[in-house]
């Protein structure tokens, strides 16, 4: 009864993750495509859940559903495409692009599915307890915590540096004003061309 | 507990939205879209491991989610200000706009 | 953690605390020639400590990295090639309007993912190092992407390498979670036991090739190459020295470990695909940069096939006799040192004679029309490595291709020790052609003016042509080194 | 004393070390004390060698001087190992010794050219490289020397840079070597990988050991060595490169694409010779290849008007000599005709040097005439060469040329068609020679001429005159290197044929381009004949007249051949390579989202064949 349940609440939800993955991928408008988005996160973190993994099921919600959609959020506010954007995808998204790349993913997954059905030797979805993720992280994975810090810190580095107006050399005493000054008169052909 | 197929249908899962992103990428030409894609490519491998984890019952799969979660906000971080900068230089944020390097 | 495995960290510790160390610095006040100095000593200190440990025997740093001669070697390899990398990007940086003490931080932890990647083996700290290393990269390849100066196929360069390095990526992430699934097991060795134990299930064959998807795209493997010359040629050439020097070795270095380790080389399909990618990419790589007129494309694609002459020593490990995989492994070691020789040299020169405030990278033919004439030592340089890549005699580069050549004989891979041979005589064409440039008369005015030659690179390039040829002519020293090294692989 | 042998080749190179590194910034006196000063001590040290192996007993003539061991790579351990025979000090010989004239001379003509260091740098190198192919004791160092010898010619056929046709030459002349180069390589890399070692002397008692006679491996590997030697030598269909070659400048072009580097191909194919023994089909081929070169290039040198061009295809065709010679296993009498033949052909060379700069860098045969007494010196040493040349006893050519034929004759690769071929070419020979020599130096003189007097170009061409002279009478230590050919009994008639051909020859040179002209011009003066007397008065007349009647259908043929089928073969190669280029350039989009699916597209192929091949 309880085994029956559970499965229902696993197909349905996986269903819901397809969908809202195939929603997300085809919506025009991009606030659309990451609310559907977090959709998909979400079931995915049911399913984490189900599978015995509530660490990963909360990591799941707060990091994927929480701080990087935030982070996309951000940027699609900043860009502010609005229905000028809407109209650009709906130009791009012709039905015929689906066609070949639609194609290789059905091929892909025809390789895939013979090789992942059955074959594995496990004994089913077993609870991992987060204490056992914690004793596992700081202990042999210390190593893991402490290099995925750096990867951030890359990450960040990069970001800071990248989406910075540049060092203004010599005598110029304003020189961020400068520097977007001049960015402005970089990209002021490119707009008339565009 | 369930059935053992169960497992093998969590991987056909990840397989399904693994090629869904991957498609995502390949169909979009707003670099958004195709980040975000890419981000689902990555949580369908996380779910792998989450999968794998379980089936052995151990917290290992947990910890190598973890590992895809932080690759997936670092990469966010530094492609969100390439986009920022796309945008800045072309006033849109079509991909095919670059296509200078080639030959 | 114990004592001695802290002990055994201690390299990259130190590699970990410049990226720290210069990041307070930066917080506070620039200045780029302490940035640089901060990054030579942190590299010098580490590549110290990593001598200092040679042949106290093979130590396991938690599961996940592990100590031992083939490590140091390459850990040792990696941070000599960075240090000289950085040393020619000073002057560049100085003259670009950029910041420029982030790029010491992303390149000091480029290099911290990198000594991690070749230590590790377990698949945790493979991703995670390989994963350091791209990111880090992400930022440098777009490092000039702002400035007044910036160039505009910089961003392009960025954004392609972000977007299928993330691809590939996936691959490589989905393809240990299935390895992982059918065994239970992250670390290399723990999958050399299993395989033994049973027969092979779909699921790790899939997930091997998916792995080895992962990595082709990082090696710049045909056809997972086409990022490579646009990558080369949009971003800043300090940045291109380091990605095709530090980036392919350390990732090459560490598959042959994890074939070695986890048996991967028992998957006899995965193997044969792997010989049809290297005949790919030999000629493909030498087919592209035949007639190419950009020098950084044209090492790029050059690199492409130097990958593929790898690849024949690299599948002849797969042989079943111990002495040639042996002698297999000695010669994709020595042959990624010859590569990052002569490959660093190449950019190197590149970097020297290129003018960042002006936007302007010396690529095109004409910026090398006539160097022999007005820059003879650089001319020289920049001649002995093309005569490196070409493969001709007494020179470290042809030592390497005889290695690879003999590994391929041993291995009785004929198919693939045929395509190199045509290979090289393609190759061969277009060095050469560069060669003549140089000579040619300097009838027109420089494209560039060229301003003396920084102490730095001076120092820097004269010693790499010379290890250029002394190992060319007494290569039995690196031979004898290389052969400790990889001696624990087994 | 054979200690020293490593000097041999470490001389030139020292000298090229010592000019790279003065990167011209020396004085010239100074240039030409280490350029010409490192190969002379070279051949000195050559004849020192000589004279301790002439004093030992022939069945002991070998020696190996391991400097050390180059590279471990498992079992194949190449050193750098010197080995020296009767073979390689003969080679030495003409090497070092015609190279130092060379030298001698070259200080004195190119003395004004601006680049006269880089020359001398280049030309060291080539000399210690080609010692080293002559000397290597395995196929490593032997490759190494063709690479270098390759590299050295290709820098200085384009020496003078700043006129881009010589960089045309220059490559056409790389990329042809190439094909043959490329041939060689497969044909060492299955020789290797038959006979699992690399040493030259081993490889070759292994073959005997491990094939029977014309075994189908031992063929293969013969007839790819063959296509390098082919490529080098400039034999048929691979000799296009040869007479392009000519725009380096003329030192260079007797020392490398007269004396020595063209005949590394000889030099190879002596060297490899058991394994050509091996198979019949292969020294048949050798042997046609030689024949065929030789007439093709001989009708071809009729018809030309340079110089350089005409002393260029005499080269081809006396090579093509040389390959007869060892196709017929005649392998002492091809070495002894290479060395002959460096001797008389650098000596042409080098006069004709003499002569061109004379005449202001005139090279069209037709615009010089009558020279003879404006240039006594050369006009006496060119004769020697042209006599030389026409083996007219009992200079050095006539001795060569003449075991050449006699093998010929009795051998069962050659026959009796292949030596009426083979004395076709040397009556031939005779003519072409002859009518350049009485065109360049009697008849009207076209142009004023300034004779380059001196040290530096009188000697060597004295001194080459008096080698060209009296070489046939040189032993050289072959008998232990090279299995003797034994005395070739031929029918008296066949070597009076041989031997009078060629003064008929001369005698029709003499009547057509000396004599008979006054002669034709006097019978048609009188008679209703004279408009046609004035048409026959001019040379070109003349070439007229012997073309149409004479080798109409060799030189179409020649033509034909020189101009469109083997030209083409570098082109078609040439242009296969950029057509193949671009096909993939196209690949190379620029569009992202197409190399993503270039990406996925591959990795579905990888997964697809790991999942269901394994």
């Amino acid at each position: 009864m309880q085994d029956t349940f559970f499965l229902v609440i696993f197909y349905v939800t996986a269903a819901v993750a397809v969908l809202s993955t195939l929603l997300m991928i085809s919506r025009l408008n991009a606030v659309h495509g990451l609310l559907y988005l977090i959709v998909s996160s979400l079931s995915l973190a049911i399913i984490f859940y189900l599978l015995g993994a509530p660490f990963a099921a909360a990591l799941e919600v707060i990091i994927y559903a929480g701080a990087i959609m935030i982070l996309f959020v951000f940027v699609v506010m900043m860009l502010n495409m609005g229905h000028k954007g809407v109209e650009q995808e709906r130009q791009w998204l012709k039905p015929g692009g689906w066609i070949g790349p639609g194609l290789l993913a059905l091929v892909l997954f025809a390789v895939f599915v013979p090789a992942l059905s059955g074959g594995l030797v496990s004994t089913g979805p077993r609870l991992v307890s987060a204490k056992a993720v914690g004793i596992a992280l700081f202990g042999p994975y210390l190593l893991v915590v402490e290099l995925a810090s750096f990867l951030l810190l890359a990450g960040l580095i990069g970001a800071y540096h990248i989406a910075r107006p540049p060092e203004i050399t010599g005598d110029d005493s304003d020189s961020l004003t400068s520097a977007r000054h001049h960015d402005d008169i970089a990209i002021e052909p490119l707009q008339g061309a565009g | 507990m369930v059935d053992v197929a169960l497992i093998d249908h969590v991987f056909i899962l990840a397989a399904i939205l693994f090629c869904l992103g991957l498609v995502g990428v390949l169909v979009r030409r707003n670099i958004i879209f195709m980040l975000i894609s890419m981000e689902i490519m990555l949580n369908a491998a996380g779910l792998a491991f989450i999968a794998a984890g379980s089936a052995w019952g151990q917290p290992d799969g947990q910890v190598m989610f973890l590992a895809v979660v932080t690759l997936g906000a670092a990469e966010v971080a530094v492609a969100l200000g390439l986009t920022l900068l796309l945008f800045r230089r072309y006033q849109s944020v079509d991909v095919d706009n670059l296509k200078e390097l080639r030959g | 953690m114990t004592m001695t495995e802290l002990h055994a960290l201690l390299p990259i510790i130190v590699i970990a605390g410049i990226s720290v160390v210069l990041m307070v610095m930066t917080a506070f006040f620039r200045h780029q020639r302490l940035a640089s100095l901060i990054t030579y000593g942190g590299f010098i200190a580490a590549a110290v400590l990593v001598a200092g440990q040679t042949g106290s025997g093979p130590q396991q740093a938690t599961p996940l990295l592990i100590m031992d001669e083939y490590s140091r070697f390459f850990s040792l390899v990696i941070l000599v090639t960075s240090l000289a990398a950085t040393m020619l990007a000073y002057d560049y940086l100085r003259r670009s309007d950029v910041f420029k003490e982030e790029y010491y931080i992303l390149l000091s932890l480029a290099v911290l993912g990198a000594v991690v990647l070749v230590s590790s083996n377990h698949f945790a700290a493979f991703f995670i190092g390989i994963e350091l290393m791209s990111v880090s990269l992400f930022a440098m390849v777009g490092y000039m992407v702002q400035g007044r100066t910036r160039r505009a196929v910089t961003l392009e360069a960025s954004v392609k390498y972000m977007i299928l390095s993330g691809v590939s990526s996936s691959f490589l992430l989905f393809g240990i979670a299935l390895v992982y699934a059918d065994f239970g097991v992250l670390s290399f060795s723990g999958l050399h036991s299993l395989l033994g134990l049973h027969s092979t299930s779909s699921y790790s064959q899939i997930g091997a090739a998916m792995i080895v998807v992962g990595l082709a795209f990082k090696l710049s493997w045909v056809p997972f190459h086409m990022w490579t010359p646009d990558v080369y040629e949009g971003a800043p050439v300090p940045v291109t020295a380091f990605l095709a020097t530090v980036s392919k070795v350390s990732v090459f270095a560490i598959i042959v470990r994890f074939f070695i380790e986890s048996g991967a080389f028992r998957l006899e399909a995965l193997v044969q695909a792997l010989v049809w990618i290297a005949v790919l990419s030999m000629l493909v790589g030498n087919g592209l940069a035949l007639l190419q007129q950009n020098i950084k494309r044209l090492l790029a694609y050059s690199s492409i096939a130097h990958l593929g002459y790898l690849m024949v020593a690299f599948i002849a490990i797969a042989g079943s006799n111990l002495a040639n995989t042996n002698l297999a492994v000695e010669a994709t070691a020595f042959y990624l040192v010859a590569y990052i020789v002569m490959s660093l040299i190449a950019f190197g020169i590149i970097t020297t004679l290129s003018s960042p405030e002006r936007a302007e990278e010396a690529e095109t033919l004409a910026h090398f029309r006539g160097l022999f004439w007005q820059k003879p030592g650089l001319a020289t340089a920049m001649g002995l490595a093309l005569l490196s890549l070409a493969g001709i005699p007494l020179t470290i580069g042809f030592v390497g291709k005889f290695y690879v050549f003999a590994a391929g004989v041993a291995g009785q891979l004929w198919l693939l020790v045929g395509v190199l041979i045509v290979g090289s005589a393609l190759g061969l064409y277009y060095y050469l052609r560069l060669i003549m440039e140089m000579c040619k008369a300097p009838d027109t005015e420089p494209a560039i003016s060229r301003e003396e030659t920084p102490l730095e690179n001076r120092v820097v390039l004269s010693a790499l042509g010379l290890v250029l040829l002394v190992i060319g002519i007494f290569p039995n020293g690196l031979i004898t080194t290389v052969h400790a090294a990889v001696a624990v692989l087994r | 004393m054979l200690d020293w042998l490593w000097l041999v080749p470490g001389l030139p190179f020292l000298g090229f070390l010592i000019l790279f590194a003065g990167q011209g910034k020396m004085p010239k006196r100074w240039t030409t004390l280490v350029g010409v000063g490192s190969v002379g001590l070279a051949a000195l040290v050559t004849l020192l060698i000589a004279v301790e192996f002439y004093g030992t007993p022939e069945a002991a003539l070998t020696y190996r001087q391991t400097l050390w061991t180059w590279m471990e790579a498992g079992s194949l351990k190449p050193g750098f190992s010197l080995y020296l025979d009767g073979l390689a000090l003969s080679m030495l010989f003409v090497i070092t010794g015609v190279g130092f004239l060379i030298h001698l001379y070259a200080s004195g003509y190119m003395y004004e050219d601006e680049d006269f260091p880089r020359f001398f740098t280049y030309t060291n190198l080539f000399v210690a490289a080609m010692v080293m192919l002559v000397l290597a004791d395995n196929l490593v160092l032997l490759f190494l020397g063709w690479e270098g010898v390759g590299l050295c010619s290709y820098l200085l056929i384009g020496f003078w840079y700043r006129d881009p046709e010589n960089g045309r030459c220059a490559r056409k002349a790389f990329i042809v070597t190439r094909i043959g180069d490329t041939a060689f390589a497969i044909g060492l890399f299955l020789l290797f990988r038959e006979l699992g070692t690399l040493d030259i002397q081993d490889a070759m008692s292994a073959a005997t050991a491990t094939w029977p006679r014309d075994s189908g491996t031992a063929t293969l590997i013969a007839v790819l060595l063959l296509g390098g030697a082919v490529g080098k030598s400039a034999q048929l269909p691979l000799q296009t490169w040869l007479p392009d070659a000519m725009a380096g400048p003329t030192p260079v072009s007797a020392l490398i694409h007269a004396a020595t580097m063209v005949t590394a191909g000889v030099y190879l194919i002596a060297r490899t010779h058991v394994l050509f023994q091996l198979s019949t089909d292969a020294m048949q081929l050798v042997a046609l290849v030689g024949v065929l070169t030789l007439l093709m290039s001989g009708f071809t040198a009729l018809t030309q008007t340079d110089l350089k061009r005409i002393l260029a295809y005499s080269t081809i065709s006396q090579i093509g000599y040389m390959f007869l010679a060892l196709g017929v296993g005649a392998w002492s009498s091809a070495i002894f005709h290479l060395m002959t033949h460096a001797f008389f052909k650098a000596l042409l060379f080098l006069t004709a040097g003499s002569i061109i700069l004379s005449v202001h860098h005139q090279q069209d045969i037709f615009k010089m005439g009558g020279l003879r007494k404006a240039l006594p010196v050369p006009f006496a040493t060119f004769l020697v060469g042209c006599l030389g040349l026409t083996a007219l006893p009992p200079t050095s050519g006539f001795f060569s040329k003449e075991q050449i034929l006699n093998a010929v004759w009795s051998s069962p690769t050659g026959g009796q068609l292949i030596w009426a071929g083979a004395v076709l070419g040397a009556f031939i020979t005779a003519i072409y020679t002859f009518r350049m020599f009485f065109i360049v130096f009697f008849g009207e003189q076209q142009t004023e001429a300034h004779e380059h007097k001196g040290f530096k170009f009188h000697v060597p061409l004295i001194v080459l005159a008096v080698l060209a002279a009296v070489g046939g009478f040189f032993h050289l230590p072959l008998t232990s290197a090279l299995p003797h050919a034994g005395h070739d009994h031929v029918p008296l008639g066949v070597e009076v044929t041989a031997i009078a051909l060629p003064m008929v020859g001369v005698l029709l040179a003499y009547l057509l381009f000396y004599r008979q002209i006054p002669a034709l011009r006097q019978l048609f003066e009188t008679g209703p004949l004279k408009s046609l007397a004035a048409f026959f008065y001019s040379g070109w007349a003349m070439d007229w007249l012997y073309d149409r009647l004479l080798v109409k259908p060799f030189v179409a043929l020649a033509r034909w051949n020189s101009k469109d089928l083997v030209d083409q073969l570098p082109a078609v190669v040439s242009r296969g390579a950029a057509l193949f280029h671009r096909l993939l350039s196209l690949s190379q989009n620029g569009q992202l989202r197409y190399y993503v699916a270039t990406m996925a597209l591959a990795s579905l192929v990888v997964m697809a064949v790991a999942v269901y091949t394994g």
